[in-house]
């Protein structure tokens, strides 16, 4: 009865929120914006260093964001280390000994790098990027897991800490040297902008692609753990 | 009425159905879904909305992808803490601990008081 | 000098959460020592800088706004600048000594306070709303992060729930920023004032504006969204506890805050501002009852939260639709109540722990006799309390006091209930730890007193949040003079 | 300078005995020097300048000081008095809680020639109130039930009086705007609501000076007090009362035939009524008490002719005082009779008798004793001719009423007394005080100032001459009294 | 920032830096703190005597400093504001000298004289305090210091009491805060000033006035033990006698009368007050609480209950006194603030040396009690009759001056409750006095302590014979000119303008 009436609750709620939402599009569908920012960016591409102008917003004019975007991803990366087994990340139950799988490995992995090395590259003049190469690289390694290939590397140690931060440092080391330069935080030098650009989402991918591959791989199995304080 | 503007009422559909699901379930790793699912719609009202009038818009697509960015950190964050809730007490959803007390796989003592 | 003020700002915690990624617990805390002085010395010059020069934009990367994220720099961000550099810098000063060494997930503790310390200055900086949506998700991970570092199932459901109700208040938020993107074209906040201001269609915006206060109150743990927040601040670590009741809760209602004086005078209704009013009156006696009740005492701290967090939504009745001098004093009460809050809250959780360090147990009873053994921790507990009654001359009161003038000012005594009736229940809870203090009966002959250093921190924040009431003219001049600089860009 | 020192002294020699309390060793100096206490007193009394105000601008609410004729008479009456019966106390008392009662004894004491020698509002009430209480520890001295009871009521009835004192003096005080006690009777004169006041004064007044139906406490206190203390109690104190009634009234600012009548009927009421009750009481203590109230009846009658006609006030103001006098240390002389064993030997016990007997005889107004003064003047001074109340014409029949009723009320005294008297040695002292009051009664009486000066002649003389008139009365009483005593003889009954 | 500024200052400084010392010793070094304690109360009786000097010279001494937006920090002696200082500095260093005493040997003694040190503080914050707003800073202050003393002894019965205590004087506190909100809220920040601040108020203010004048009293009348609002002194005596003698003589019940005594005088002044029809209500209020209160006590037999309830009726004499409203009323009323609190912490001084010294708390255990403890005894004997007003002591000239302000008023009725709460009065101490002076001792003392041949400790024994000195004198030389009476006569001269 309750679970009914919960039920009935929750679609009112949503269908309510359904329709304000509705309304709201509709009302702001049929106004003009005060500001054309599409317009500004295009003004301001050329200074970009990029031709893409999605990676320019996201490298360049919004640059901040993606700072902390990467930082967040590292905040994960954290905590799900950090509530990961210490010693080993073998867990037999997740390898699989599937011939077929073995076999689509050897074949999906090289091409998967080599994709992500061409999204990684396409994205400064058409879509594509950091993010999308990190993703395409990570999913390989899920494969390369799945597969039962040891990657001691994703040991929590320094080495896995390392890689989760190598991105976001570069990133941030960029972010500073122009400001110790005299320039604004985050601020490039137009003349290096592009070259900055690109070995920011190099470095990105590979730690874009570590951290979710180290969220994959961290099965929490320890038996560590801390009592709450003073718990009983 | 453009595409755009009907991207946008679908999005706002995704995010209401996302909203039903997240309140509704209790299994967590459905929650989850339920939430990304709601992300999705999110993601469309934005992109939708703002290239409704103006064509392609550069700024929502990078802000989206931005948000989806975060919103895989958080699924993967929720994911592993899901996982690890489940191991150490053997449930997949937020029952009241009081009614069924946690199966839990052998807690240890509580730190010893530091006089003794 | 201001620009290598504000790099040292943003840079400092997010290079720290780096460094001490990379090292272990103990050198981590030595670095960690190392960033806190650069930081808190940083936020000082940079709120001596606003206070003699007044607040100033700051366009990153050189963008200007509508195309760039641009921070906002005034008397108020700068204020709470400072008071996250000296809160977060009492928790991880305490946190270094609290924490134990020894175990090891306990190194990924720096890298994550300095995570959250980065988030919560992106977000008083923040004034482009999508920024202010990425540094709320970094806050919340981090804080979900702390909370669940190493616990057992009890805090990774907490932890669990937390981030459950991150998640959903953000996307609440987002779906609020989609909208108002859609509608203005800008994601500048101050952008979106002018345009408000001249006059264009809002038809639908004010939709957008619950959507985001929504979830913004659920992040910030407002009434009937606050059922995370208890078992979240309650079982996390105490120094983590005292930063997330402390700062974190208050970074979304800032973003609130700003979102209803900026937009709220033509977004904003009657409607939403008593509502979100009531529901921050009733968060005031809901809460302090729960704290009443509750036998655990962190416990009864977390609950104290969500009543005093309350007294935070007082901003937006007493906003709505009235004269200059009246919101300059709401919002004056508003700033007053969240710094005493956030020192008298981490006072409190920290001394907490360490009273739970000292008898070794985690429930209200078991502090019979221990003011027999004179702790200073207690001490610091009750000094904090008495800033959570609003008792004279703490910050609380100050805040109080100033709510009350606000109240009267405009007519809307119902909420002289709230302020008063709750500071009474908030007696209630604290003289309940007190009242356990003095039992005398038990015959407790062993009790285990932390070292000074655990000790004087909650301390001093407690006798911050105690001379605040004594400064807080100095202190709000300040930001007085922000807000009327804010208003104009 | 010596007026301001001896009036000093008064108060303050009985006050810094209390010193000698401090130790327990101390007690037997304390009681030996206990007839030293009112020595500064009786000094004053024969040497200090009258009208001659001490001002002590710092005491209380701006003190002032000092003797007039009548205190001076009220201040030798009180301190002979207190001094005979410390000497007495000396001998009467034994070692039991000996420094409680030298305590009580010493601020008794002071409040008593306090009040005297007070002019101003503050100290006369300070005074009269320090006596009120102190008098309680003298009360209950003997601690056993029937004190403690006689304490209680006395107590009850004793703060009912100094509340009542207390607002009659406030009012006065606030309608005079004055604190001294010398201006109070013309302001209270000139209030429209002075019948307040003086209902306020006169009862207040009255529970000290046994007014009836105020009276109550009186009967059951003095006579269980130790026997000195019933000594000053219904001597001494007991004036105390009527000096009050005297310096605040507005006796001779005004006639006020009302009041006059009232108090005629009162005073009437208490000689006689008095009389009566004292004459079915079997203790000597008791029955003495009961004559106290009807000698204070009988000079309430005097007070109420005093305010019903203010012309009259001098002769009266002298009566009345020569009859406190004489009342005074004729009672006190009889209370310390009641103690005294008599000795074996026959014709000493005899001489015992004699000395007891003629003080009571004098209360009664034997010729030749100050008695036969008093009740000379009181007649003389109570002529109904003189007064135009109602019950003015009443007045002689009043009096020799209560004359009648004196003499019938000490013939039941002797015979209780010689009842219960037993036969014993003496202490020296006790001799020696009793010796000494009886002497003071008798003799020292008619050197006190305002006796021998009245028109010349002295009382003393005219006593003997207006014989007849003084003797009747005694007469008819002592032949009822036989024929009483006849009667309950033959029926041969034991004590009623 | 010159002397006369920072001497009120000091003044406030010394026993909390005294506090902070003592807090800061640990718990073992009783000879230390007892110095410690002695020193500061000393320290600031000489201050407060210099300052006192300095009024009467007419300097006045003050610091103001903003602290909250429109509200100043206001710290300023004045001739009243002396009357109160003068009183809790001198009894505190008769109570620090009872209380060294008193708790010897019993535990938690560093939190007790810490606390009780802040209590002493915030007494004389309240004293200088030169607004509502700085009133109600310390007014609270006191009702957090004086918990810890309250509850001091942990058992189930003090923690109950410190329970009741806390919710009476917090919900005090609040009614008050709303009150002076109001107020501030009407007029803005005002400072405490003779003769008020409504002299000419607008007619549309009238309403309002009255309504807060009604919730100030309201929220002052809970510390002040106004009936119904008394309830938790009863209570509270389950306290260290030296407490007990604290919070009745001096801190608690103090701070409501007097800062009644400032709302009426110094906010609404006088003649307003009476023009609202507001002294009419509160005089009958006061008359009320004094019969009620001596009612009460009759029916207490527990001493220190008994003593309690006398407290409640008798800090009504002094809001009683106010609404005179005449200058010979008002004496009456203000001196009684000084002189209530000499009688009354010297009786709770002796009863507390009954209770240490024979353990006796009931009254009928008293009996003998005077022969055992004579100097004791004496004290209570005088303070008890100051109680009941007989002259020549203090009590006396309290009564007396209302009495004839009540005439001069023309409010005789107030003369009928001094009479019967006299007589009331007798009617319950007599009767205790009775038993320790004329009682024969029944049963052997409950638990006494011997020390050699003084009846009790020095350190408890002079306090009390010091402070029946003291009501003895104040009575006998009421007229001198640093006499309680003579002081509050410059006040009314100085500062209440009649």
């Amino acid at each position: 009865m309750t679970r009914v009436l919960a039920i009935l609750t929750v679609t009112a709620v949503c269908f309510a929120f359904l329709s304000g939402l509705v309304y709201s599009i509709w009302q702001i569908g049929a106004t003009t914006t005060p500001v054309d920012l599409p317009a500004l960016l295009a003004g301001n591409l050329d200074d970009s260093g990029v031709e893409n102008p999605v990676t320019a917003v996201l490298l360049n004019f919004r640059s901040y964001d993606t700072l902390l975007e990467i930082g967040v991803l590292v905040i994960a990366g954290i905590a799900g280390i950090s509530v990961a087994k210490t010693s080993s990340l073998e867990d037999p139950e997740l390898r699989t000994s599937d011939e077929l799988l073995y076999a689509l490995q050897r074949w999906l992995v090289p091409l998967t790098l080599l994709l992500a090395g061409y999204l990684l590259w396409a994205g400064s003049d058409r879509p594509g990027g950091a993010f999308q190469a990190g993703a395409v690289l990570a999913a390989s390694g899920v494969l390369m897991r799945l597969g039962g290939i040891p990657m001691d590397f994703l040991r929590p140690g320094l080495m896995l800490r390392l890689g989760l931060s190598l991105g976001f440092s570069v990133f941030l080391l960029v972010a500073v040297a122009s400001a110790l330069s005299g320039s604004r935080f985050l601020a490039y030098p137009p003349e290096m902008a592009r070259t900055l650009i690109v070995a920011i989402e190099t470095v990105l991918t590979l730690s874009i692609a570590m951290v979710l591959l180290a969220l994959f791989v961290s099965a929490p199995i320890n038996n560590a753990e801390e009592p709450e304080e003073g718990g009983s | 009425m453009t595409p755009f503007l009907l991207y946008a009422l679908a999005g706002a559909a995704l995010c209401s159905i996302g909203l039903f699901g997240f309140i509704l379930i209790s299994h967590l790793l459905r929650k989850l879904l339920a939430f990304n699912l709601m992300g999705s719609g999110v993601f469309l009202v934005m992109v939708g909305l703002a290239q409704h009038r103006s064509g392609p818009d550069p700024v929502p697509q990078a802000l989206v992808l931005t948000g989806i960015v975060v919103a895989i950190a958080a699924t993967a964050l929720a994911v592993v803490l899901i996982r690890r809730y489940y191991h150490l007490s053997g449930k997949t959803s937020l029952e009241d601990p009081a009614q069924n007390p946690p199966p839990a796989p052998g807690p240890r003592q509580a730190r010893e008081a530091p006089h003794e | 000098m201001t620009l290598w003020l504000m790099a040292g700002l943003l840079f400092t915690p997010l290079a720290w959460a780096v460094l001490t990624l990379l090292t272990g617990f103990r050198r981590g805390r030595a670095i960690t020592w190392l960033g806190i002085v650069i930081q808190v010395l940083v936020s000082l010059a940079l709120w001596a800088v606003v206070a003699a020069e007044g607040g100033f934009q700051y366009p990153l990367g050189g963008w200007q706004a509508p195309l760039g994220i641009e921070l906002r720099m005034d008397g108020l961000a700068v204020t709470f600048v400072l008071l996250t550099a000296l809160v977060a810098a009492a928790s991880g000063l305490h946190a270094g000594f609290y924490l134990d060494p020894d175990k090891d997930w306990h190194r990924y503790f720096w890298p994550l306070f300095w995570f959250l310390w980065a988030g919560l200055n992106v977000v008083w900086l923040g004034n482009d709303l999508f920024n202010l949506y990425v540094g709320l998700e970094l806050i919340s991970l981090a804080a979900v992060g702390l909370v669940a570092l190493g616990g057992q199932s009890e805090a990774l459901r907490a932890a669990i729930r937390y981030l459950m109700a991150a998640l959903l208040g953000s996307l609440a938020y987002l779906l609020g920023v989609a909208l108002f993107y859609g509608q203005f074209g800008s994601l500048s906040l101050s952008g979106i004032a002018s345009a408000l201001n001249q006059d264009i269609a809002v038809e639908g915006s004010g939709f957008a504006l619950i959507l985001m206060f929504f979830g913004l109150a659920l992040k910030t743990a407002l009434f009937p969204m606050h059922r995370w927040l208890p078992p979240a601040h309650g079982i996390a670590r105490s120094p983590v506890s005292a930063l997330l009741s402390a700062l974190v809760v208050k970074g979304s209602f800032y973003i609130a805050a700003r979102l209803w004086l900026e937009l709220g005078a033509t977004l904003g209704s009657l409607a939403l501002a008593q509502l979100l009013g009531v529901l921050g009156g009733m968060a005031v006696f809901w809460g302090g009852w729960q704290a009443f009740r509750h036998s655990k005492l962190k416990q009864v701290v977390a609950y104290s939260s969500v009543a005093q967090i309350g007294y935070l939504f007082l901003l937006f009745p007493l906003t709505w639709n009235t004269t200059e001098a009246v919101i300059i004093q709401a919002q004056q009460a508003m700033t007053l109540q969240v710094i005493s809050h956030a020192l008298a809250k981490a006072a409190m959780f920290l001394s907490a722990g360490n009273l739970i360090l000292s008898v070794g147990s985690n429930r209200l009873n078991a502090l019979a006799g221990v003011s027999h053994f004179l702790p200073f921790s207690l001490f610091s507990f009750g000094l904090a309390g008495v800033s959570l009654m609003g008792l004279p001359p703490t910050g609380g009161f100050a805040a109080k006091w100033l709510f009350l003038q606000a109240s009267l000012a405009t007519g809307q005594w119902w909420w002289l209930v709230v302020l008063l009736g709750g500071g009474l229940l908030s007696a209630a809870y604290v003289f309940r730890v007190y009242r356990a203090s003095f039992v005398e009966d038990s015959d407790i002959d062993h009790f285990f007193h932390p070292s000074r250093r655990l000790e004087i921190i909650p301390m001093i924040l407690a006798l911050l949040s105690l001379g605040l009431g004594l400064m807080a003219e100095p202190v709000l001049s300040v930001m007085a003079l922000a807000f009327a600089n804010g208003e104009g860009t | 300078m010596i007026t301001a020192s001896l009036l000093l002294m008064t108060v303050v020699l009985p006050l810094g005995s209390l010193l000698l309390a401090f130790r327990q060793r101390w007690q037997k100096v304390y009681l030996y020097s206990l007839p030293l206490l009112p020595v500064p007193a009786l000094l004053a009394g024969l040497n200090a300048e009258l009208q001659n105000w001490l001002e002590l601008p710092w005491l209380l609410l701006d003190g002032t000081w000092g003797l007039d004729d009548l205190r001076q008479s009220f201040l030798l009456l009180t301190s002979a008095l207190w001094a005979t019966a410390g000497i007495y106390a000396i001998g009467y008392l034994n070692t039991r809680k000996l420094r409680a009662f030298c305590v009580f004894w010493a601020l008794t004491l002071t409040g008593n020639l306090g009040l005297i020698i007070s002019v101003d509002l503050a100290s006369f009430y300070s005074f009269f109130a320090l006596m009120t209480f102190a008098a309680y520890g003298l009360v209950v001295h003997e601690g056993t039930a029937e004190a403690n009871r006689a304490g209680r009521v006395y107590l009850t009835i004793a703060v009912a009086g100094e509340m009542a004192l207390l607002t009659g003096l406030l009012m006065a005080a606030q309608h005079a705007d004055s604190i001294l006690l010398t201006e109070l009777p013309g302001a209270i004169a000139n209030y429209d609501r002075s019948w307040l006041i003086i209902g306020l004064l006169v009862s207040g007044f009255g529970v000290k000076a046994g007014l009836p139906f105020l009276h109550f406490w009186l009967p059951l206190a003095h006579p269980v007090a130790p026997t000195p203390a019933s000594a000053v109690l219904s001597g001494a104190m007991i004036k105390a009362g009527l000096l009050g009634w005297l310096v605040t009234l507005p006796i001779g600012e005004l006639s006020l035939p009302g009041w006059g009548n009232t108090l005629v009927v009162l005073g009437a009421t208490g000689a006689i009524g008095g009389a009566m009750l004292g004459m079915m009481h079997i203790r000597p203590k008791t029955i003495l008490a009961y004559s106290s109230i009807s000698q204070m009846g009988l000079i309430t009658l005097m007070v109420g002719a005093a305010m019903a006609n203010a012309a009259q006030t001098a002769t009266l103001l002298t009566a009345i005082t020569l009859y406190a006098l004489h009342h005074g240390l004729a009672k006190g002389c009889l209370f310390l009779s009641t103690a005294i064993k008599m000795p074996a030997e026959r014709r000493s016990r005899r001489l015992v008798w004699l000395l007891i007997g003629v003080p009571g005889l004098s209360l009664a107004g034997l010729p030749l004793t100050s008695g036969a003064a008093a009740k000379l003047a009181m007649k003389d001074a109570l002529k109904p001719e003189q007064y135009d109340f109602t019950l003015a014409e009443h007045l002689p029949l009043i009096m020799s009423a209560g004359a009648v009723a004196t003499m019938l009320l000490i013939w039941r005294f002797f015979w209780a007394l010689h009842q219960s008297v037993r036969t014993g040695p003496n202490h020296r002292c006790t001799w020696l005080g009793w010796l000494f009051a009886t002497g003071c009664s008798l003799v020292a009486v008619w050197f006190l100032p305002g006796v021998w000066t009245h028109s010349g002649q002295p009382w003393f003389v005219l006593t003997a001459s207006e014989g007849w008139s003084l003797i009747w009365p005694i007469l008819i009483a002592t032949a009822m009294s036989i024929g009483w005593w006849i009667a309950r003889g033959r029926k041969g009954s034991g004590v009623d | 920032m010159t002397a006369t500024a920072l001497l009120p200052v000091f003044a406030l400084m010394t026993s909390l830096t005294a506090a902070v010392i003592i807090f800061a010793l640990p718990e073992q070094k009783h000879r230390l703190r007892t110095f410690v304690n002695l020193t500061a109360a000393i320290l600031k009786l000489l201050l407060v005597g210099l300052m006192i000097r300095g009024v009467f010279q007419g300097k006045a001494y003050g610091i103001a400093f903003p602290m909250i937006p429109g509200v100043e920090f206001v710290l300023r002696a004045d001739a009243l504001a002396m009357l109160f200082a003068g009183l809790s500095a001198a009894l505190w260093l008769l109570t620090t000298v009872y209380s060294v005493g008193y708790l010897e040997n019993s535990p938690n003694r560093s939190r007790f004289f810490g606390f009780f040190s802040l209590c002493v503080a915030s007494t004389l914050g309240i004293a200088l305090a030169g607004n509502l707003f700085t009133f109600f800073l310390f007014y609270e202050m006191l009702t957090l210091s004086t918990y810890p003393l309250v509850v001091h002894r942990g058992t189930e019965q003090a923690l109950r009491a410190g329970r009741t205590y806390i919710i009476y004087t917090l919900a005090g506190g609040a009614v008050l805060l709303f009150g002076i909100a109001s107020l501030h809220v009407l007029s803005g920040d005002l400072p405490f000033r003779p003769g008020g601040h409504f002299a000419d108020m607008a007619p549309d203010l009238q309403m309002p006035l009255t309504i807060v004048f009604v919730v100030l009293i309201a929220g002052l009348g809970v510390k002040a033990a106004i009936v119904p609002l008394h309830g938790w002194l009863p209570v509270a005596m389950v306290a260290p006698a030296p407490v007990s003698a604290l919070l009745h003589a001096v801190a608690v019940v103090k701070a409501g009368a007097f800062g009644i005594v400032r709302v009426v005088f110094e906010i609404y002044g006088l003649e307003t007050a009476g023009a609202l029809g507001l002294l009419s209500g509160l005089a009958a209020i006061a008359a009320f609480t004094i019969l009620y209160g001596s009612v009460m006590a009759l029916y207490q037999s527990d001493l220190k209950r008994r003593l309690a309830f006398s407290t409640v009726s008798q800090v009504s004499y002094i809001i009683l006194g106010l609404c005179l409203a005449g200058p010979v009323g008002v004496a009456g009323g203000l001196v009684h603030l000084v002189h209530q609190g000499v009688m009354k912490i010297t009786l709770f001084f002796c009863a507390g040396n009954y209770a240490e010294t024979l353990g006796l708390h009931r009254i009928d255990e008293l009996d003998g009690a005077g022969r055992r403890m004579p100097g004791t005894s004496v004290a209570f004997t005088l303070a008890a009759f100051g109680m009941i007003g007989t002259p020549p002591l203090a009590g006396f000239i309290t009564k007396w001056t209302m009495g004839t302000g009540a005439l001069a008023a023309g409010m005789d009725w107030v003369i009928a409750v001094l009479v019967v709460s006299s007589l009331l009065n007798a009617a319950y101490f007599l009767p205790v006095l009775r038993r320790i002076w004329f009682g024969e001792q029944k049963d052997p003392w409950r638990e006494e302590r011997q020390w050699g041949r003084s009846e009790t400790s020095a350190w408890l024994l002079w306090p009390p014979l010091v402070t029946a000195g003291f009501l003895l004198l104040a009575g006998l030389l009421a007229s001198a000119p640093f006499s309680p009476l003579g002081w509050v006569e410059l006040i009314i001269t100085r500062e209440v303008n009649l």
